[in-house]
């Protein structure tokens, strides 16, 4: 399954959360291009398998490499070139949409300025209100700006579509479509069927 | 670097200083439990010019600790932490940025009151810039154990309370040398020695302290 | 040679090892410690003369400098091993340190209470706040009860281990000043004696004798905590099982 | 109404007791905040006397609000309030009942341990029974108040240090009655004025306090 | 649209957050055996509108009753008939899963165990766990097992089938459907299609 060209590649990953083990011997590897689909039920292991990816936790066994390097190893520039979205938002409940998305920006050294996002996100009119006050929906678009404005080659996406309305969902879609086919990869954990057109998808059932 | 550890300060001060009462809290805070001692001890000039410093101490100590436990747990919660641990930015600086953000806004407004209250407790004039060195000395320090404390019971919930027993005796140190700096000043004497120790001890809170913080947070997001 | 040695101790280090070798051991410093303490009581008790200033009461000597030097012993060897097993993993220096805590806290707790029974006839006070020997001391038995209050606020053993294995190597901080507060404070506490000759040799040998006696004291502690502490680590393993049949 | 109550009461100390160290926490805190006092004094034990049942009352005070932070902001962040609000038992027994939990927790175990830290200030033996009924009709007040501040403040982020700001005002009656109470009973003198107007004050605060704190969480919940 | 059977009567609403007004005149009735399935864009307001129908906020106009009785003004007994279910789980963090069931089951008085409610869900072997370490999905279960052990006549649902997997969300379905058959009535704000079979469902987009 690991092809020569991959970037991102999982050999014999291992996992356990507390007694109980998630799974053994995942072994896959993503090519520029192509997307990571994980689908399991409830508690399979999706959003343990993700943070694994992202280098948020270390699996008991087996080996994730980005680029040849260890994820959880990554030297500062090359972390830039991944973007980890988990089920929370990560946006500071007190500040508006537009400073937190200025935070991200100069954090992560991102020159592209926030408004360009924020209309077709249906955000505009919302920019400089709390996210405090935003609904549940609005507040995932907001974290989902993030994609909009990051150069990053591998996204991590759990859940991406929660709480989002049938437009909001579309609009996503297009982006990862447009993500993949300027070269980049993507892993998204979802129970929602992905409308990706032609790109290439790699199934990780857990 | 030091552009990374400005982004983060200045993204800990924007967050600080969305309610205005932020800014002045710790600082009334500061200013109340001071004037509280008083009420509780009878009212004897000579006596509260004894206690007045060790009051002082005390309080700057529990006040800068106070905010602490929000310092970590916040951006834990609302999943800000998993961002900031997988930007670009190293970890121990975002962690001395946060920090520092932090000190800025309870440590210096609280430097910036202590006249007032040594007024108000009879402190001689005397012994008043040896004061503010050893307070700007000590907070620091302070605010860097509370950093730890706060990462380490990141996860936990409720960390408030555990958190004082987990830092409160590390700082009897900073305790100990601040009143004496303040002590040593009020009687005529020289202050070097306690404030050499102080910032002694600020120089190694400051410079290992961010890196048992990061280690701290990364074991909490695992 | 390094790689037989890392092998050498990885061997050990693993769990059935540690327990099989450990087993062997644990008597022999029973042993070791009762002839030793033994032998530093009598010498200390009877055949060391009375201090010409202090009398009798001076014999306290005999377990408050050895309990004190252990509780800093103790505390500096469980950050070692909480540090060792942070940075390489190895479970089974958690396990080290998290047995070594309540011995330190003892040892720690020992050292306090003679010292205050023996303050009491040499300074008129039980306890002196502001003196920075005493407070630092107090420091360390706080820091060891604030270890094992962290470690047991965890579910999550690994959790648990890495986050409080932070704590006691902050915590090494006291240790130094412990040792250095004698000299750089003025304290009623006594400064440095052994070190410095500053103690005839009829008192001295028996102090030594306990002193070594109270180590190989607290290696047997050390190991009888451990080891259960390794068996319920393992509880689900299977050499544990095996373990757990043959004793009944 | 009562097995409401009580149902109330149960849950909260169901949740406090979760981890063993949530027990013993605000008992620890309140032994090492008054134990870090003498450090920032002269050790001079005439003057720790004096001073001794000041601290004790301001620690009494401090540690007790430290907790009360998170009476309602837990629930409020993880959508417990509005099942709380919405469940069939009123409000203000619901709040009458969480405030009586945290009081078991944090104000009981303080009065337990009490006696000894007067121990620790060389508190004549006389003032104990005196110090104990005080702090037990004290703290049934202070908690009450933080319920109070805490319900105002649980829809703005990070109240610890706004809270305190709230509530320290208000507490200053009860630290005034208090510390006479006991210093006229080390005196010798009969301690019942000031233990009369600090039941009177108990009184009023556990009557009106659980409306006052219902009112305020139902408009925060809005 | 009001008929004579509304046990849940709205008339005439009016919402207003900030200075945006939401919707106005918003008028329907809903009979036993009948469900109100709440759609709209991604802050269009059914969040709003489903805390005004559970009684924790009030709208700037409008009328909503249930059983004749204004819903914030519903007594004690009353308000055991209505179970309200947001976008937040009420979970607490650090109990298990059983724990925060029966502090459910005593202040509502529920006598039904827990037991029963939790195989279906896929919890029986998460009982004991607490909730702070179950996945996204798993602690979305538990909040949803009250509804499996209340006896109210009301369901209000702020988006049901959020972090669900397919079969959950057949079973909540499953249950709305068992409920409605009882005679009960829901309102169920979703962005999902809702499948329940014959049962009467009146749309209220906004
Ligand atoms: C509560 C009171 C006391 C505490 C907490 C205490 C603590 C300690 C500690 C921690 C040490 C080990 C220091 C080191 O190895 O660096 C020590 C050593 C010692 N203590 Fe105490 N002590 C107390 C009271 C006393 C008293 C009253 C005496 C007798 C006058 C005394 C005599 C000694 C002596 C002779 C040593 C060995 C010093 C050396 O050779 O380094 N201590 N004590
Ligand atoms: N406190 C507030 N101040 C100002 N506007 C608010 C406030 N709270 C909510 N709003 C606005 O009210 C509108 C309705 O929010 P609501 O949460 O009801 O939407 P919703 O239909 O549930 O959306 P979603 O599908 O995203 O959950 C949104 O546009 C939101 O921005
Ligand atoms: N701290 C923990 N201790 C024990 N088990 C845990 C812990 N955290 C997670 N788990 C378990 O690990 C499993 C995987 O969780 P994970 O969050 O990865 O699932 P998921 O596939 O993302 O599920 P969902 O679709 O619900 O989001 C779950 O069964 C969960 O109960
Ligand atoms: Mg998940
Ligand atoms: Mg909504």
């Amino acid at each position: 399954m690991e092809g020569e060209g991959s970037l991102l590649s999982v050999a014999d990953l291992e996992l356990w959360r507390g007694q109980r083990c998630l799974f053994t011997e995942l072994t896959f590897g993503l090519a520029p291009g192509q997307v990571a689909v994980v689908t399991g039920a409830n508690g399979a292991g999706k959003t343990s398998l993700l943070r694994v990816l992202a280098g948020l936790s270390v699996a008991r066994a087996g080996d994730v490499r980005w680029r040849d390097q260890p994820v959880n190893k990554l030297i500062p520039p090359q972390r830039a070139e991944v973007l980890y979205l988990g089920h929370l938002d990560g946006l500071k409940r007190e500040l508006t949409v537009v400073e937190n998305l200025n935070l991200f920006r100069r954090l992560w050294g991102i020159v592209e300025p926030v408004e360009t996002v924020l209309e077709p996100l249906g955000l505009d009119g919302l920019a400089g209100r709390a996210v405090r006050t935003l609904s549940a929906g609005q507040r995932r678009r907001a974290a989902l700006a993030r994609l909009g404005l990051s150069q990053a080659d591998l996204w991590i996406l759990d859940e991406p579509f929660t709480n989002l309305d049938e437009e909001g969902r579309a609009l996503v879609e297009g982006w990862l479509r447009r993500h993949l086919r300027a070269g980049r990869l993507a892993v998204v954990a979802t129970h929602h069927q992905l409308r990706l057109g032609g790109a290439g998808q790699l199934r990780v059932e857990l | 670097m030091l552009a990374d550890l400005l982004n983060v300060i200045r993204r800990d001060l924007t967050i600080a200083f969305r309610h205005w009462s932020e800014l002045v809290n710790p600082l009334v805070f500061f200013i109340i439990v001071a004037t509280l001692f008083p009420l509780a001890l009878s009212p004897d000039i000579a006596q509260l010019r004894d206690v007045g410093m060790g009051v002082l101490w005390v309080a700057a100590l529990l006040s800068s600790i106070l905010g602490l436990d929000g310092l970590f747990r916040s951006d834990t919660d609302d999943g800000s932490m998993e961002q900031l641990v997988l930007s670009p930015i190293p970890l121990s600086i975002t962690v001395l940025g946060k920090t520092i953000a932090h000190w800025l806004v309870s440590g210096v407004p609280l430097v910036a009151v202590s006249p007032l209250v040594a007024m108000a407790f009879y402190l001689p004039m005397a012994a008043w810039d040896t004061l503010i060195i050893a307070l700007l000395l000590a907070t620091p320090t302070l605010s860097m154990l509370g950093a730890i404390g706060a990462a380490l019971t990141v996860t936990l919930k409720r960390g408030g309370s555990i958190l004082g027993l987990l830092i409160l005796p590390l700082t009897g140190p900073v305790l100990i040398f601040g009143a004496r700096a303040t002590d040593l000043a009020a009687q005529g004497e020289s202050p070097a020695g306690p404030l050499y120790l102080l910032a002694a001890l600020a120089a190694l809170a400051v410079s290992l302290g961010p890196l048992a913080s990061a280690a701290a947070l990364r074991v909490g997001l695992e | 040679m390094w790689r037989t040695l890392t092998l050498f101790f990885h061997q050990l280090a693993s769990p059935p090892h540690f327990y099989r070798w450990s087993g062997l051991f644990a008597p022999w410093f029973a042993a070791v410690a009762l002839v030793l303490i033994t032998i530093g009581l009598y010498g200390g008790l009877l055949l060391a003369p009375p201090d010409y200033q202090q009398g009798e009461a001076f014999r306290i000597i005999y377990v408050h400098v050895p309990s004190a030097y252990l509780s800093m012993l103790s505390y500096v060897l469980m950050a070692t091993a909480a540090a060792v097993g942070f940075i390489w993993r190895i479970k089974l220096a958690h396990a080290v340190a998290v047995s070594t805590a309540p011995i330190g806290a003892s040892f720690t707790f020992l050292a306090l209470v003679t010292g205050a029974l023996w303050g009491k006839p040499m300074w008129g006070t039980y306890w002196q706040w502001g003196d920075a020997r005493l407070v630092s001391e107090l420091v360390l038995l706080f820091l060891f009860l604030g270890y094992m209050a962290l470690h047991a606020a965890f579910e999550e053993q690994e959790r648990g281990d890495r986050m409080s294995a932070v704590l006691a190597v902050v915590g090494v901080v006291n240790v130094p000043i412990i040792h250095y507060s004698v000299v750089w404070w003025a304290t009623l506490h006594q400064g440095p004696s052994i070190t410095e000759n500053a103690i005839s040799g009829a008192m001295l040998w028996p102090l030594l004798v306990m002193i070594a006696g109270y180590t190989f004291c607290f290696g047997w502690l050390l190991l009888l905590q451990l080891r259960s502490e390794v068996l319920e680590r393992e509880a689900g393993a299977r050499w544990t099982q095996r373990v757990l049949e043959a004793s009944p």
